[in-house]
């Protein structure tokens, strides 16, 4: 399927030179360099927080670059919002959909740019017409009149997806749109895209399937903790080179799961079922043992970790841990009884961010840390020393707000806070998502460590490399069923994602 | 910020407060006495009445209304004024910007901190400003009200309007010449809590049993609120609750002009008569449309003025309050106390046609 | 969860992870409290130079005594803010509790023991009606408070009509006013004293203080550390209902007559105090002493004005500006940092 | 994200069916005039019951009195709703009509020849400048416009108290020309209730058939998403004040027309009433939902609750506790129907959407 790259040798269409992007201490972006031709389609790989959703949202005019230049036809162009962008003929599908719940679909696919019939009244026939038109297009039947409230995540993308072919726009910057979609869903996108890209668009393309990076994409562009690696042409890469250019390095080194005694069995998930979100879930974790869940987004991971430890109510089954059954729907308690969840969204779920890092770090015990109710100064402080010490947070202070620390430093605290409530079950969602390589192989060896204590580890992540190094067993969800369960000598990258994609999808 | 750093900022902040505190107590210990446990009611006839002191001059008039905003208080009060500026004393006006007890007790607090002579006020609420009230009189301050009366142990002086017989019979003699006699009547009054409104309202019932008033018929009474909108509101629902209504009494210029304004506005002009009590300003819009014929009012300003005599009077020593001391009230005349420290302005002017265009309040 | 950021400020200050901008915040809301309690100073020291009879004990007397139930709505009202909430139905509470201890006193022929514990109570309810609706509907409080600020408010109306109950017994309505022997202080401190250091001490020495300031930056992060955010509001706001029932009796005794307008309007004093001692009204920032500092400071400020015969209507219009003050304030200044620390950032050589 | 694709699997079979309910008008205007048909019903409901009480409820007097009363009522819930759905809120607006009612006097008093017309336009940019102060202050300070309008309630009350000084106008200080818009009828009608009529409908006309008019539901509806689509967000946010600020001064204006008597205390307490027939009227606090249309029924369903009440001879008391009651009532049925609505939705999208 993979075509020539047409006209990548004239001059390009949309080129950012040395772009660079820091959220406070953290550099999301370092100099990036990226051409885009018209009539390529141009992929963006990278590991998590290697700085692609940054450069998405820079492309979109939302966020101004720190310095760099970005050319458009050979045109220096200033973003000053996602107006310019629009207006300069960049659209944008966001990785989660950005759609107005109360207003229609055809309204937002059209927002801000409804057909007008006299006095420049909106022509909503006109509107409900295009968007079947573009619905017929993707091949897809979505009520152009019915609200957006209610859609699934799918539809949600679909109707993203019109709203940015609808505007024939010049460059197309596509942020993991597939992830949520079926595979004829996804072949359909990608007509629409090459037809796009026969009409002289260029297409920017970012995901972690590489199956379908290297079925749709000319050129290839790999992006590592905010820098610029490589461009090349699709043709001359391998699979293992692009996977060897995001990493930075060989895969086996990266993960080093020491070989831990198995003890008892501490956590015992039995037909967890949430209705609409994942379905008889069942599974145990033993002690000293490293259990990872794999899946595709959206296959329902997360929400299950989310249940377990008692964030989200669940409908049918339970939770034991140590054999002793946890009450559903409290954190609290999950927590009394020894559970701990790193959760996947650091920023918003983690910590709290304009907390200081000591308080982020007893936050979790702050009643054990309490003597007759009153909490003690001294008795945090030390607390919290103790473990950004074992964890090597570097921070200037303790009293300094976590906003202030590097994605990783966060997440070590994260880790202590947990840590510090010595529990037996630890359930980590995404664990090293957007750090940095060094301390990424640190979180790994504690980990490691941890499970060497006699820890029982659940593992949530999407970066199969850390799958593979890190789990005794890897457990594969698909659209809220767990299918298949794999020994660690049986999983290699294809038979989890083959699991994960739903095909031959058998426990 | 240091934990260190920030205990030391916690320690300064909370001894500055302790400081602030403290200071407050230590300035604080001189007046213990005068924490207002006194009873008021002894106040009222102590000392001797002097009927030949003169007015003093410099005397501090303050003026607390209800409230800032009702425009009846600014005429009372610029009446209060011309008497303080004819005595050559010094004429204040406070008060708050909505009507409500609370915030003329502290309004009252401030004016005894002040040191004022006198403290002239009407009431918002009959019990609540006593106990600021009899503390300012404890520190030395003469106390009258004027409109709405407080308990009477908590002021020297009440300066009322006219007397209530004196309202009523002229509200039911207005009306029973305008309704010819006979036919359902209502009244539209204020507040339902209003004592003076109450008053006038038991005695015009009272009045009402009276011979020739027999086949007029009371049918209801209904609260404006002293709210225009309210009042307004009030009326559209008597006209529509009782088809039969001959005439309307407001003994309250807010509610005559919001019942005017509806009345000449609507099919009942002219047919539901209406008369209370409202200022010439007000109603005179509604006398030359034919909606009113008549309505009733003592003069704002001449309250206020004699109210600020009655003060001067009191803090002179040529009166203490007790029944029966006179004093002159410059343009006014004289006037004599009566029983519970009242005075009476006296009856209500009669408006109409032929006599409103020469009064502007 | 579209409704978590109703009204909150729009969505770039949060979605823009400026910690620089944080920091900043930080470092000026860190010294937000001392700016106020210095502006008391300043405040207390030029009106005891510059007024008339400001600085005796009977205007101490009396300033205090018309903080204290401002002070005590402002303790619960603190700790709400400080969770990302705001209950402006306290002055409608503060009115019904009132009006319903009127009635009852008028009416029921019980002692006047039993109907303070009663009117406390009821208060509570009061607020459990609040935090049920933001909790269990998960309605913004900012919404349900308005509407129970009609309501009850109407309610107290209902319950009296326009009437006013008075004859408390004398030797109550005089206790509230009584001040400590041999001191210029009111006696009702004493209680606003020992209530404040509760509430300091919840708030900023125990695992509870600790949940609510992390409710109150980020409810979800609180959530996976095991705080139960609904509990916890629920209860503030039922708190919140209590402490408005003592303010009621307390505001019915000092007044010695319950009526249904009892401090109407007095929300607006209290939020402003609240947001003057340098809470956020976004919730997760702020301190009881700096709340303190500033319901002192609006009374001097009051005070002081009202003495040097500042017109009522400029006080109204001074209320509305500090309000106004006190959340664009912190903001600006914020923004001017963030601005100045990105200017420095991008051009790491003019610096 | 709680929602999940559990719509796939349907999909993935590639034989979604259309929907068989559709029809002409789309679903989202559907769900909308829902709310507005049963406000009807309820409007009916109450003002048959109340005439059973009393017939005389429905005579032409008592109809023309409830169009008066509702109007003023009526353009200020309208003004609020354009507030509302940008998820917003404006609580000054009795503050600048009691500000605009009182210059609008004042203009009469100091210029008695003054033309009317030129005293609405007068009333009507005061009120936009108020509306101009409110919306600066929220775009500067990016805080919740509730703080905000609640300071500048009382700042702009304070004003009006400050400059009337206890003073009061009062009907024959302004020309019986201004007097009469208040009163006068056509065809029976109160010029007053056509004048709402009129900016119900180019408001209505507005949010529903203009670009700008649905970025205002955008905005309310997803503020990010709004932003990253390029809707000016903070500009319409602005506008919204403005013009919420605007239609205020018309209210101040006709307020003065229709009562002739004025003090500074005029539309005190307004913003709450103003805020329940909104919210009554389905406008959605949470934002991004909610129509002129709406608001407007809910300030008629308010007005006349308020005048079955005086006729029904129920103690007016009780009338603040129903407003209340009513804004708390429709806030949390608003929130179980999207409850409600949103399960249903996602099961449509489940069965092949």
């Amino acid at each position: 399927m993979t075509a020539d790259a047409p006209g990548t040798d004239g001059a390009p269409l949309l080129v950012l030179d040395g772009v660079t992007k820091s959220f406070g201490a953290v550099a999301a972006l370092r100099g990036v360099h990226l051409a885009l031709h018209s009539g390529e389609a141009h992929a963006l790989v990278g590991e998590n927080g290697a700085g692609k959703s940054t450069l998405v949202k820079i492309l979109a005019g939302a966020h101004a670059p720190d310095a760099g230049a970005m050319t458009l036809d050979g045109q220096p162009l200033r973003l000053r919002g996602p107006a310019d962008a629009r207006a300069a003929g960049i659209a944008v599908i966001y990785q989660e959909p950005t759609l107005f719940p109360d207003l229609s679909v055809a309204e937002n696919i059209f927002m801000g740019r409804q057909p007008l019939r006299g006095l420049r009244r909106i022509d909503t026939t006109a509107m409900n017409r295009d968007a079947e038109r573009l619905f017929q297009r993707l091949g897809v039947r979505i009520d152009p009149t019915r609200p957006a409230r209610g859609l699934s995540i799918a539809d949600q993308q679909l109707v993203e997806i019109a709203k940015a072919i609808s505007f024939d726009a010049r460059v197309l910057v596509m942020d993991e749109p597939t992830a949520a979609l079926s595979g004829v869903e996804v072949e359909r996108l990608f007509a629409v895209a090459r037809s796009l890209c026969e009409h002289g668009a260029a297409v920017l393309f970012i995901s972690h399937r590489f199956n379908e990076v290297f079925d749709l994409c000319h050129r290839v562009t790999v992006l590592r903790d905010g820098a610029w690696v490589s461009s090349d042409r699709a043709t001359d890469l391998t699979v293992d080179e692009v996977v060897r250019r995001m990493v930075g390095r060989d895969v086996a080194s990266l993960y080093p799961k020491q070989d831990a005694e198995l003890r008892d069995t501490l956590l015992e998930v039995r037909g967890l079922t949430r209705a609409g979100v994942f379905t008889d879930v069942s599974f145990s974790v033993r002690g000293g043992e490293i259990v990872a869940l794999a899946g595709l987004v959206g296959a329902g991971r997360s929400e299950v970790a989310r249940a377990v430890f008692g964030v989200d109510r669940y409908d049918a089954g339970e939770v034991l841990v140590a054999g002793r059954a946890v009450p559903a729907g409290n954190p609290g308690r999950a927590i009394a009884a020894g559970m701990a969840l790193v959760p996947e969204d650091r920023r918003q779920q983690g910590l709290v961010m304009e907390l200081s890092v000591e308080r982020n770090a007893t936050l979790a015990r702050r009643r054990a840390l309490s003597r007759l109710g009153l909490l003690l100064g001294a008795a945090e402080r030390a607390e919290a020393r103790h473990w950004t010490r074992r964890l090597q947070v570097k921070t200037s202070r303790l009293g300094a707000p976590v906003a202030t620390l590097s994605g990783g430093n966060q997440q070590k605290v994260v880790l202590a806070k947990w840590l510090a409530t010595e529990p037996r079950v630890l359930i980590i969602d995404e664990p090293t998502r957007g750090i940095d390589v060094g301390t990424k192989s640190e979180v790994h060896r504690l980990l490691s460590e941890l499970a060497g204590e006699g820890l029982a580890i659940l593992m949530i992540s999407s970066e199969l490399p850390e799958v593979l190094g890190m789990a005794d067993r890897v457990l594969v969800m698909h659209e809220g069923r767990l299918v298949r369960e794999l020994p660690r000598d049986e999983a290699d990258e294809t038979s989890i994602m083959f699991a994960a994609t739903g095909q031959g999808a058998t426990a | 910020m240091s934990a260190y750093r920030r205990g030391l900022r916690v320690g300064a902040t909370s001894l500055t407060l302790a400081a602030l505190l403290l200071s407050a107590t230590a300035c604080g210990g001189t007046t213990r006495d005068n924490s207002g446990n006194d009873a008021g009611a002894g106040n009222q006839a102590s000392g001797a009445a002097n009927p030949d002191a003169a007015i003093k001059e410099g005397l501090k008039i303050a003026f607390l209304p209800k409230a800032l905003n009702n425009p009846y208080f600014t005429v009372s009060d610029n009446g209060g004024k011309d008497a303080v500026t004819e005595i050559k004393g010094e004429f204040k006006e406070v008060g708050p910007s909505e009507a409500s007890a609370s915030s003329q007790v502290s309004y009252i607090n401030t004016l005894s901190q002040q040191g004022m002579d006198v403290i002239v006020t009407s009431a918002n609420d009959p019990n609540a400003i006593c106990g600021a009230l009899n503390q300012a009189k404890a520190a030395g301050a003469k106390i009258v009200t004027f409109d709405s009366d407080t308990k009477p142990e908590c002021r020297q002086i009440f300066v009322n309007q006219v007397t209530a017989e004196g309202i009523a019979e002229n509200q039911v003699k207005l009306i029973s010449e305008q309704i010819g006699g006979e036919g359902e009547i209502a009244i539209l009054s204020a507040t339902a809590n209003a004592t003076n409104q109450n008053a006038w309202i038991a005695l015009m019932k009272d009045e009402l049993k009276k011979p020739e008033y027999s086949k007029i018929k009371l049918v209801t009474v209904a609260y404006g609120n002293d709210d225009d909108q309210k009042s307004f509101q009030e009326t559209q629902g008597l006209l529509q609750s009782y088809p039969n209504l001959k005439g309307i009494i407001s003994p309250t210029t807010v509610g005559v002009a919001a019942a005017g304004r509806y009345l000449s506005g609507s099919q009942y002009k002219g047919k539901v008569k209406l008369t209370g009590l409202g200022t010439p300003n007000q109603m005179r819009q509604y006398v030359k449309d034919g909606t009113v014929d008549a309505f009733a009012l003592w003069s704002p300003a001449d309250l206020g003025y004699l109210a600020a005599y009655a003060g001067a009077a009191l803090a002179s020593g040529q009166i203490t309050g007790a029944e029966g001391d006179k004093f002159k009230a410059g343009k006014l005349g004289e006037f004599t106390v009566g029983k519970d420290g009242v005075v009476v302005l006296g009856p209500p002017t009669v408006f109409d046609k032929n006599n409103i265009d020469q009064f502007q309040f | 969860m579209a409704h978590d950021s109703l009204y909150a400020a729009p969505p770039t200050a949060e979605a823009e992870p400026g910690a620089g901008r944080l920091a900043s915040l930080r470092g000026l809301l860190g010294s937000w409290d001392v700016a106020v309690v210095a502006a008391l100073v300043v405040a207390v020291l030029v009106a005891s130079l510059t007024v008339e009879n400001f600085a005796t004990g009977r205007n101490a007397q009396f300033l205090l005594l018309d903080l204290v139930p401002l002070a005590l709505i402002a303790l619960p009202m603190t700790l709400i803010v400080i969770t990302g909430e705001i209950d402006l139905s306290v002055a409608s509470m503060v009115g019904l509790c009132s009006t319903l201890m009127g009635q009852l006193w008028l009416s029921s022929g019980l002692s006047l023991e039993l109907i303070c514990v009663l009117v406390v109570l009821l208060g509570a309810v009061l607020g459990a009606v609040n935090g049920l609706f933001v909790t269990g509907f998960g309605l913004p409080s900012l919404a349900v408070t308005i509407g129970t600020l009609a309501l009850y408010r109407g309610l107290s109306f209902v319950v009296l009509g326009d009437q006013a109950v008075a004859d408390f017994p004398a030797d109550w309505t005089a206790a509230v006013v009584r001040t400590i022997p041999g001191t210029s202080i009111p006696v009702v401190v004493v209680p606003l004293l020992v209530l404040a250091v509760i509430f300091g001490v919840v708030l900023h020495a125990t695992a509870a203080g600790r949940a609510l300031y992390a409710i109150g930056n980020n409810d979800q992060a609180a959530t996976f550390t095991g705080v139960s955010v609904a509990r916890t509001k629920f209860w503030l706001f039922v708190v919140s209902g209590a402490v408005c029932g003592l303010v009621g009796i307390l505001w019915t005794l000092r007044y010695a007559s319950a009526r249904g307008d009892n401090a109407t309007g007095l929300e607006l004093t209290v939020v402003t105090a609240v947001l003057l001692g340098g809470v956020s009204i976004f919730g997760g920032r702020g301190a009881l002493l700096g709340v303190l500092a500033g319901v002192l400071l609006l009374g001097v400020l009051r005070n002081a004005l009202q003495l040097a015969d500042v017109d009522a209507n400029a006080l109204t219009i001074v209320t509305g500006t500090l309000l106004i003050a006190s959340v664009v304030l912190p903001n600006a200044v914020a923004d001017v940092r963030a601005r100045l620390h990105r200017r420095r950032q991008r051009h790491p050589a003019a610096s | 994200m709680s929602l999940t694709d559990a719509g796939a699997p349907e999909r993935a079979a590639g034989n979604a069916p259309s929907d068989p309910g559709r029809q002409r008008r789309g679903l989202t205007e559907r769900l909308l005039a829902v709310r507005e048909l049963s406000l009807l019903i309820a409007l009916g409901l109450l003002v048959l019951v109340t005439t059973v009480r009393n017939d005389r409820f429905l005579s032409g007097q008592s109809v023309k009195d409830l169009l008066l009363g509702c109007a003023i009522l009526v353009i200020l819930a309208v003004g609020q709703t354009l507030v509302i759905i940008t998820r917003n809120v404006d609580l000054s607006v009795g503050s600048i009509l009691g500000l605009v009612a009182f210059a609008t006097g004042s203009l009469f008093l100091s210029a008695p020849g003054t033309p009317w017309p030129v005293a609405l336009v007068v009333g009507v940019a005061l009120g936009a400048l108020c509306g101009a102060v409110n919306g600066g202050l929220i775009a500067v300070a990016r805080v919740p416009a509730l703080v905000i309008t609640l300071g500048t309630l009382y700042a702009f009350r304070g004003i009006d108290y400050y400059w009337a000084s206890g003073s009061q106008i009062n009907a024959a200080d302004m020309p019986p020309s201004f007097l009469r818009l208040g009163n006068q009828t056509v065809l029976g009608v109160p010029v007053l209730f056509l004048v709402a009529l009129v900016v119900v409908a180019v408001v209505g006309f507005y949010l529903r058939s203009y670009r700008s008019g649905r970025e205002l539901y955008a905005i309310g509806s997803e503020p990010a998403a709004a932003r990253l689509s390029g809707i000016p967000v903070g500009r319409r946010v602005f506008a919204v004040f403005v013009a919420s600020g605007a239609f205020a001064g018309l209210a101040g204006v006709l307020y003065a027309a229709r009562f002739g008597t004025l003090d500074a205390a005029a539309g005190t307490g307004l913003e709450l009433q103003v805020v329940a027939a909104a919210v009554v009227g389905g406008v959605a606090i949470f934002g991004g939902s909610g129509s002129a249309y709406g608001a407007a029924l809910g300030a008629v369903l308010l007005t006349t609750i308020g005048s079955s009440l005086a006729v029904l001879r129920i103690d007016p008391f009780w009338q603040q506790a129903v407003v209340g009651a009513l804004i708390l009532a429709a806030i949390g049925l608003d929130r179980v129907l999207a409850l409600r609505v949103a399960a249903r939705l996602r099961g449509r999208s489940a069965h092949g959407a």
